[in-house]
């Protein structure tokens, strides 16, 4: 399995039957492929509309009005529901989304999140990423736990901030760490990886979970 | 993903000393029976959410009758004495709200928004104890959100996702209604499975519905 | 003709082709019987819809679902269209509304308006005159000239305001007054009617306008 | 009341240095001839209003690509390259803004509203040179309405009265960017009598356009 496909199984663990959940690009996209079964997970598409469903199998079947937020074919299951802008965004910032699933440049020890501007580059915008981490139940970073070996996970973001105390989640191929009121909790590590080697990979302080598991994907 | 459960169980998720949104405009697109049992329960100290306290006999006016509101959160009571009756005694509090500034903040409610600007009511009595806030040299009054405990929504159809139809002049305030409360809980004159609603049909979006009741 | 049916006609004149106004209760409300043939005007309902038709002729006919403001049984004309209270309100706020035309209590020399507070008795509310006044492009008030003798158009309004510097014309029984940055300005006169009598009958300073006329219904 | 007009005559609409809001996502849901027409009359110093710059092929990418904006309010520019590269020049100047804030932002110049108090952006650039008001113990930021001169809608079908309906994710900003310009255009694939498109169907309410035009 490689580490994405890690990542995105121990994050699908994370829904309840029943959640509406917004995926962000990249490893994020990924977490719909691997959502257990008997747990029905509903997902939120920015442009407008809920209950996104599989890419069309071949052209024919493309509507071209139905695309998702990333601009690719998709589908809509039974169920879903178009609506305008507004009412996505307020669907978004009203807490109705159980979970958003985000990359992440920096993460720190107070869940503040940077993801949208990349140092020493000119953005290239938005999105809408503030909104979702200012809105959803709970924010979840689904990322490497380090950029080339440069720790993501740090004591304070140095970069542009997407949002400010937001994170609740983090799983990296590494593990799997909460942000608490008290800072960062290692709840659990991937298999064969120790402790001692997230704490290398990792420029925060860690408190180490009393129940330290070993993920299971 | 709505769960479709008696009148009886709708009433049971409405507790004494809860906020209740009640939608509707002079009764039309009220689920008029859950208000009936409603009142047959009998559930006390409500405060009430809605465009008015309608009449007597219609609507959430049956509420009112009935004494079941501490408080009730509204743009006008004129057709409805029982209203003023009861606010004279002191037994019944009322919020007054120009109609279009309760839907902005019913809207606001739903869709986390911390209040929005309107020039409505800038230099009258509605502006007492709000922040008149100038943007770009216009005035404008700071109206804080509204949610409650549950919203009481009417649709002519509905499926079993959640989605919402409703018909002519019963929508209101119904779909910004939908997105403002803890629990949400729709009465349709028909409930049909899920798919048989196409997505670009839907009115309220099933994600904002928790509970459907067939009435 | 009575002092209604000629505040109403006149009021009627003011709308161009493609018009869309709300009608408050009261006078107001039989302006829509007047509108000049070859002028397509349509009505909005607070309660959320445009293009309000009659009166369904008999019980048969009737919509329950289909109300108007003050609960009247009615219809839609062709061209129509249902929408949430929240919309129904940003056409009124945001100035898509071509004029209102509501009663009043006072008005007074800058324009403002008092209509929603009774002195000496407890309101009943405010519905959705305050977003009217605040939103119409043009708000015309169609009232008598004095409640019982006592005049309505004042120097400054006394009872509790529905909204400040808002008024742009008043129809009376007896005059048509113009607000303009100045001040009130006598426009016309209804037939049979002196300057003299609307000076008497007015509490405010009216300017009388260079080419003051008779009102034509 | 909507007056049906040629392509030609939409375009004489749109004059040099005025704002136009263009609805769509990716294209999706952008009147796209009414666009080409745009390039080939070749309008200059525009302000856009847009979900993102699209792609230099699609959609407000073609206007982007032209060199027809002197600025752009968008959230995001990461799919058209030449939007940067005029940036880097200093031809074009950009305003991001968070998507769901713009799109209240356009919502609340069409409504009325002098601004909306959002959570998004509290604590990071985004808040450079706004007030931050706290209402109950909780940040937002104070955000101001955004209105153009005209709106460039995409409509599935039209009826001779401006009642407007769209199809799947076409939908998007349309309704919202309906509201909030002096001049409403829409261009539908299907323009039908008044009296064809049933009152509880209507997305966008004719009250807000002013011009249909077949494509």
């Amino acid at each position: 399995m490689d580490y994405k496909e890690l990542i995105a199984r121990r994050v699908a663990q994370e829904f309840k039957d029943g959640d509406f959940v917004n995926l962000g690009i990249g490893i994020p996209t990924l977490v719909g492929n691997y959502i257990p079964a008997g747990v029905r997970v509903f997902f939120h598409s920015e442009n407008g509309f809920t209950h996104i469903g599989p890419m069309p199998k071949n052209e024919d079947e493309r509507d071209p009005e139905l695309i998702n937020a990333s601009d690719q074919h998709v589908t809509i299951l039974p169920g879903g529901a178009f609506f305008d802008s507004a009412v996505s965004f307020g669907i978004i910032r009203g807490g109705h989304l159980d979970a958003t699933v985000l990359g992440a440049l920096e993460v720190d020890e107070e869940g503040n999140l940077a993801n949208w501007k990349i140092p020493g580059k000119k953005t290239v915008g938005i999105g809408g990423g503030m909104d979702l981490v200012a809105g959803a139940k709970r924010v979840i970073i689904a990322m490497e736990h380090t950029s080339k070996g440069v720790p993501k996970i740090v004591k304070k973001c140095q970069i542009p901030l997407t949002g400010v105390r937001c994170v609740d989640l983090i799983v990296t191929e590494l593990a799997v760490i909460e942000i608490t009121g008290r800072g960062l909790m290692l709840k659990e590590v991937a298999p064969g990886v120790t402790v001692d080697r997230v704490l290398a990979a990792t420029d925060a302080r860690l408190e180490i979970a009393p129940d330290l598991k070993t993920m299971t994907v | 993903m709505a769960k479709v459960i008696s009148m009886a169980e709708a009433v049971d998720l409405i507790q004494d000393g809860m906020s209740i949104m009640v939608a509707g405009f002079w009764g039309v697109g009220t689920p008029e029976k859950l208000i009936d049992a409603l009142v047959a329960k009998g559930t006390k100290n409500l405060t009430g959410i809605a465009i008015s306290t309608a009449l007597g006999e219609k609507g959430i006016g049956k509420l009112v009758k009935n004494r079941q509101f501490k408080k009730v959160i509204v743009s006008y009571i004129g057709r409805n004495p029982a209203t003023m009756q009861q606010y004279e005694e002191g037994t019944l509090e009322i919020e007054f709200v120009p109609q279009g500034t309760l839907a902005e903040r019913i809207r606001a409610g739903g869709f986390g928004l911390g209040g929005i600007l309107t020039p409505t009511g800038v230099g009258t009595e509605i502006e007492q104890g709000k922040q008149r806030i100038t943007v770009d040299g216009c005035d404008y009054l700071l109206e804080k959100p509204l949610r409650a405990d549950v919203a009481l929504l009417k649709a002519a159809k509905a499926d079993l996702s959640g989605n919402l139809i409703y018909r002519r002049a019963a929508r209101n305030t119904n779909p910004i209604m939908a997105a403002a409360a803890k629990v949400t809980i729709a009465v349709a004159d028909e409930i049909v499975a899920t798919g048989m609603i196409d997505p670009d049909d839907v009115m309220t979006p099933g994600i904002f519905v928790d509970y459907l009741v067939q009435g």
